[in-house]
């Protein structure tokens, strides 16, 4: 124990000493937090990658300051998360956090943020109410509540009658069931029933059946960005296709980094979203490139371009501020902000610091050989549901 | 409802598959290899890389996912795994961790993170309708092809002088030395078996389990686990019996009782190993 | 102490209470340890980590190495421990240490109840049987969503320690120093234990459970007792988490955790108490440096470590270690492995 | 002379077809100096293991000291004053002979489940391992770890360790087994200095030891009991010589 324990005393204080990121006083740290490893590791990868993709097109310079981007893996544990937030702002002083992968995590940073007063960017979590456990959350991604109530909406217009919804049993898949049913009913659809499937469950075959069983017009799903093909092979194994039975959902269960490899299975597939990398705009054909080129050929997902959105925030952010990186000059700039994503037109809700965006209805079709959400109707300017119902 | 018992009785066929390897590595040789997931993880990749890249056909592919793993299982047995077989069982689950750890990153690095999709030919896709019942074309297959597995290898272990051989050497492995047996050649054929079995399994299971990814290794870590434990150290049959349990019990229970669906299976494990500590179908001596 | 008349009665006497007395090299590392925390404010966040999985290591030495029982589950203890404080704390219940001996107490008391289920069964059974309590366990906190917020997980705010050191991110270096004073009080009694008839007792139920027997002692009550003190250090591990990070979630009952605290554990070195505090430090500053460096693929290095370790020989390693302390430190040689 | 310290009323065990050990029954009197001899294989470790309740009987009683404890675990009978040494060391290796002893006698005196006072602060405890140190003569070795002693130092220990729980009973699972000849005289010293209130029982193959030993002889093949008797008589026994000393070429 005595020689190891001296070592160890040696270097653990060489290693705490020095890990503070060569922090000079022009630089500006954004601690990006991700789930890296473990089952939400492809995630992480479409975030980093588009978060590096904007460093590496727009400079790491932006009005006199050095943007040092520090990507942590938090293995999906919040108390992980937590530990890494409170570090990043704590030893390498980061000017915001970005990230979060999953509901869980983004609330975990919840708490420093207020209380470092740092702005936290939530590039993925999708839970609606996220954005309130702190007055320092801002949202470039989107809430579920934004996808579902459309893609009810859309279900009405289209002669879809009585819906079976199926959601993983967690805060975004809670949020997509209500905000669906509820506008569904309000417009006089009928739920037949409502499943909720575990978070960890590779096979969905009983509750397939269970819809098999209850022959709806359709089924609206939500399962996190990963489980999509699973479900869609499934969907198809079950024979429920030829029975007549549309599949609808938010744009997760078709969600691109998969799209391609899942198979004719999802072929027909009707979703609601904000982004589908065949989004036809100058911007997004440009950013998709970039992407693919810049990562061996990986299609960027909506992951991706939330993380490219949040670099952008914060460049945009600090032009505005003039180099400003304090918490709040940074949180004050980004309410209102507006500018123009490959998905189209965004902007920041002052009030609730959420993304505005528009949502598009997609349908899934093979173009050029390839499998893509061809969006063919567009909602405009979309305020999250659940806070705009409040306000 | 019987549909409800055939989906079980394929989920638990492919289960089988999975951990049957692992059931001779542990129930004959002894050793705890919880990297055994990480050879059905190769096998995975390499039915759904030779369809992608060579276009190769879903049936062709399967014998190289036995194959591959099997020869990478030779030759990890030849080079490491064979100095821990009389190690303290912390060390053979360390060292297998370690194994884990080392083989996600490595899939991560070379494939990438998001899941590789095995496409199935269309014969084997959609489901028929049997008696009113409907039955997925390619569960059927899994139970046909499994049932064979497990008919074949129960044969191999129980009838043939290798699988003589191999209870010999397990049993005393100084004494089946002095019989000439060449004890070294028996588990390294034993553990690339085991090896290769995963590796099919992991090639079987991918299109019902949404494609291969690197975390394949730990996502069915518990569940093959369970299965041994449960069917005990009874070789094949004992794996088969657990294995069809746990699947009928886990896809009922998620069909009727969807709210407790998840408890069931450690449940049945916990009470399992409560009532009988060498699980169901146990030779009955306490190792 | 009596005056012990003749030279081998104090010998005896010497040689038992041999390790009873702090030596210097303890004291250096628990100053040492205290000095860290002060030393670096702006890495609190880290340290706590480390004294947390360090106790969470130490209540595993306590079963694995005292006694040599090996489990997989013991993160049911630390995500019970958790549960118990962070629920007492979201229903703004009382102070941090009360939630802390709720905590402890939850899970001490899951341990009595679940230790039968050790005393049969080889390894193999007792490590799945206590996987599958913690799985379980984490599927119960799972469906009891109105409880525990299920797969959301639990956010809440924690009062100050003893109503005067707040423990948030403003009291970030007061969370790790209260993590500090609770491993420390905690690693005392465990030596207290360790040397105790009690510890003695476990020593030779781990070396020789035949004899042990044979001795009079009954190991099944014993093995019971220890994984009930375990447990509660588990849980008392799992509370300062859950106080320190102020959120709860599921995956505090998974293998992983289970299986991390068993590397560092290993890491360390079983059987002398300090290997896992020893072996939670070198994991968590390593996964630190080298997840920075790497964020996807640090795990391969973990593994490769952990490969090497076992492949070198964890005994060989500690003798080269051993053998290296006499040289410095002769007295350290004759401490065997007890 | 009053009852028996340890008796056996016809005990049975069955393992399978095997019939391990076949209606035994014989009785140790306190203080008794009494060997049980017999071909291998003709079941002695098994009526051990009945005696000591490492198994249970398929039939029949043991008695210690006059209470029925067929029924009490092993560890309990320890408590009632029945102890054992084994054939094969069964010691443990890296705790020292003074931590050995010690924890028998905690044990014994109901403070082993102590967790808080540091073991051997006890002055009675220091002085009952001082007294079995310097009987057994292990001073030299005493705070050394036990697998670093002599194999029959090793031996010594084993039978020290019997001691410590203060028997009634002692069986002597064939303790000289495998000691080197310069170090046998040891061993005699030791078994001719135990208590003399002691009952023991000496399992043993080695007949001058038996025979320097034993007052009394019990003759056990196939699991029954031959016969009975003193050294002399036993010497004598034609059917003893037939099945056992013959083998040996012992006259």
């Amino acid at each position: 124990m005595t020689a190891r324990t001296s070592t160890l005393c040696v270097a653990l204080a060489a290693l705490l000493a020095a890990s503070p990121a060569l922090a000079d006083d022009n630089s500006v740290t954004i601690g990006m937090i991700l789930p890296m490893t473990g089952p939400s590791a492809s995630t992480g990868k479409q975030e980093k990658a588009g978060a590096e993709l904007y460093l590496q097109q727009h400079g790491d310079t932006v009005a006199g300051k050095t943007i040092v981007l520090a990507v942590k893996d938090d293995t999906g544990a919040a108390d992980v998360t937590k530990r890494l937030a409170q570090d990043l702002v704590a030893n390498d002083h980061a000017a915001a956090l970005m990230g979060f992968g999953l509901t869980p995590l983004a609330l975990a940073a919840a708490p420093i943020a207020t209380e470092a007063k740092v702005p936290e960017i939530v590039t993925a979590a999708a839970t609606a109410s996220i954005t309130e456990k702190s007055p320092f959350i801002v949202r470039t991604s989107f809430t579920l509540p934004q996808a579902s109530a459309p893609m009810a909406q859309w279900a009405l217009n289209n002669g879809v009658k009585k819906v079976v919804t199926i959601v993983t049993d967690y805060g975004p898949g809670v949020d997509a069931e209500k905000w669906f049913g509820e506008t569904f009913e309000k417009g006089g659809g009928t739920i037949v029933e409502r499943i909720r499937a575990p978070l960890k469950n590779p096979d969905f075959a009983p509750f397939l059946q269970r819809v098999a069983d209850d022959k709806p017009d359709a089924v609206f799903v939500f399962v996190p960005s990963g489980f999509g093909s699973v479900f869609m092979k499934q969907f198809v194994e079950r024979g429920l296709d030829k029975a007549g039975v549309k599949l609808i959902g938010t744009g997760d269960v078709t969600d691109d980094d998969q799209l391609a490899d899942i198979g004719d299975a999802a072929l027909g597939a009707v979703t609601a979203h904000h982004y589908s990398a065949a989004h036809d705009s100058p911007e997004n054909k440009a950013f998709v490139a970039a992407f693919e080129k810049a990562n061996a050929g990986m299609r960027p997902n909506f992951m991706a371009v939330a993380a490219y959105d949040g670099m952008d925030l914060v460049y945009r952010a600090l032009e505005k501020t003039k180099g400003d990186a304090s918490g709040p000059a940074l949180l004050a700039a980004m309410k209102g902000m507006s500018w123009t994503s490959p998905r189209g037109p965004v902007s920041i809700d002052p009030e609730t610091r959420d993304i505005v965006q528009n949502i598009y209805v997609r349908k899934v079709e093979k173009t050029d050989g390839a499998l893509y959400n061809v969006e063919f109707a567009t909602i405009p300017d979309v305020k999250d549901p659940y806070k705009a119902g409040k306000h | 409802m019987l549909t409800i018992l055939f989906d079980g009785v394929a989920y638990g066929m492919l289960l089988f598959v999975l951990a049957s390897g692992l059931s001779v590595t542990l129930g004959l040789m002894n050793f705890i290899n919880l990297a055994h997931g990480a050879f059905a993880m190769v096998g995975g990749y390499v039915t759904a890389l030779l369809m992608e890249r060579l276009g190769a056909p879903f049936l062709v592919t399967l014998p190289a996912a036995f194959l591959v793993p099997a020869i990478l299982g030779i030759v990890l047995e030849r080079t490491l795994y064979r100095r821990l077989y009389g190690a303290s069982p912390l060390d053979q689950v360390l060292f297998t961790i370690g194994l884990v750890l080392m083989a996600m990153p490595i899939a991560d690095y070379w494939l990438g993170a998001e899941a590789r999709q095995v496409h199935l030919p269309d014969w084997l896709s959609g489901s028929l309708s049997l008696y009113g019942v409907g039955i997925s074309r390619y569960r059927l297959f899994i139970v046909g092809v499994c049932g064979a597995i497990a008919a074949a290898l129960q044969i191999f272990l129980v009838r043939t002088r290798f699988g003589a051989q191999l209870r010999a050497a397990v049993d005393d492995a100084r004494v089946a030395n002095g019989l000439g047996i060449d004890v070294d050649r028996i588990f390294a054929i034993t553990f690339a078996v085991g090896s290769g079995l995963a590796g099919l399994g992991g090639a079987l299971a991918a299109d019902v389990v949404g494609g291969v990814d690197p975390s394949f290794p730990l996502k069915f870590l518990v569940a093959m686990l369970i299965v041994v434990t449960i069917g005990g150290s009874n070789g094949i049959l004992g794996a088969l019996f657990g294995a069809l349990l746990l699947g009928v019990l886990d896809v009922a229970g998620k069909y009727y009782i969807p709210s407790i669906g998840a408890f069931i299976i450690y449940g049945v494990m916990v009470a399992t190993l409560i009532v009988r500590p060498q699980g169901l179908f146990s030779r009955g001596d306490g190792r | 102490m009596s005056g012990a008349s003749s030279a081998v009665a104090r010998r005896i006497e010497a040689h038992l209470a041999r390790r009873r007395r702090w030596r210097a090299i303890e004291i250096v590392f628990w100053l040492a340890a205290l000095g860290t925390i002060l030393a670096f404010p702006s890495r609190a966040a880290l340290i706590n980590e480390i004294v947390i999985a360090g106790l969470f290591a130490l209540s595993l030495d306590l079963i694995l190495g005292l006694a040599g029982i090996v489990s997989l589950g013991q993160a049911a203890f630390l995500g019970v421990g958790a549960y118990a404080a962070a629920i007492l704390a979201s229903k703004d219940l009382g102070d941090p240490t009360l939630g802390l001996a709720v905590g402890a107490l939850a899970a001490g008391a899951l341990g009595f109840v679940t230790a039968p289920l050790l005393l049969r069964g080889a390894d193999l059974a007792r490590l799945m049987v206590t996987l599958g309590v913690s799985l379980m366990l984490g599927e119960l906190a799972n469906r009891s969503a109105w409880l525990t917020g299920g797969a959301d997980g639990l956010n809440f705010s924690m009062s100050p320690v003893l109503g005067l050191f707040p423990i948030g991110f403003t009291g970030q270096r007061n969370a790790a120093l209260y993590s500090f004073v609770v491993l420390f009080v905690l690693f005392a009694l465990a030596r207290r234990l360790r040397q105790s008839p009690f510890g003695l007792a476990l020593a030779a139920i781990r070396e020789n459970r035949l004899r042990a027997g044979a001795l009079g002692i009954a190991t099944g009550w014993r093995i019971v007792a220890i994984y009930t003190v375990s447990a509660a250090y588990a849980g008392a591990a799992g509370a300062l988490l859950a106080q320190t990070t102020q959120i709860v979630s599921l995956d505090l009952f998974d293998f992983h955790r289970s299986a991390d605290g068993l590397l560092m554990l290993i890491i360390g070195g079983a059987g002398y108490l300090y290997g896992g505090i020893i072996g939670a430090a070198m994991f968590i500053v390593l996964r630190d440096v080298i997840s920075a460096a790497t964020p996807e693929y640090w795990e391969f290095w973990i593994g490769l470590l952990l490969v090497a370790l076992v492949l070198v020989g964890r005994e060989r390693l500690r003798d080269i270690v051993l053998s290296r302390a006499a040289l410095v430190w002769p007295k350290a040689a004759g401490r065997g492995a007890a | 002379m009053s009852r028996p310290a340890l008796e056996a009323r016809g005990l049975m065990k069955q393992f399978g077809a095997l019939l391990a050990t076949d209606s035994v029954s014989f009785a140790l009197q306190p203080g008794a100096r009494q060997a049980l001899i017999g071909p291998n294989g003709a079941g002695k470790t098994t009526l051990i293991n009945l005696l000591t309740g490492v198994i249970k009987p398929t039939e029949g009683h043991v008695v210690l000291n006059g209470q029925d404890v067929t029924a009490v675990s092993a560890s309990e009978r320890v408590r009632l004053g029945l102890s054992r040494t084994f054939q094969i060391n069964q010691l443990f290796p890296h705790l020292t002979p003074i931590e050995s002893l010690g924890l028998a006698i905690s044990e014994r005196n109901r403070s082993g489940a102590d967790f808080w006072r540091v073991a051997g602060t006890r002055a009675a405890i220091v002085a009952e391992i001082e007294d079995l140190i310097t009987r057994f003569g292990l001073e030299a070795d005493m705070d050394v770890p036990t697998h670093r002693l002599a194999y029959g130092k090793q031996r010594l220990l084993e039978i020290a360790l019997a001691l410590a729980t203060r028997p009634r009973v002692l069986l002597l699972d064939e303790p000289a087994a495998g000691v080197p000849e310069e170090e046998r005289q040891d061993i005699l010293a030791a078994l001719a200095a135990l208590p003399a209130e002691v009952a023991i029982l000496l399992i043993e193959h080695d007949m001058d030891l038996v025979f320097t030993f034993a007052t009394r002889i019990s003759v056990l093949v196939a699991g029954r009991l031959l016969t009975e008797g003193d050294p002399e008589t036993i010497a004598k026994d034609e059917r003893v010589r037939a099945v056992y000393l013959g083998e040996d070429g012992h006259g």
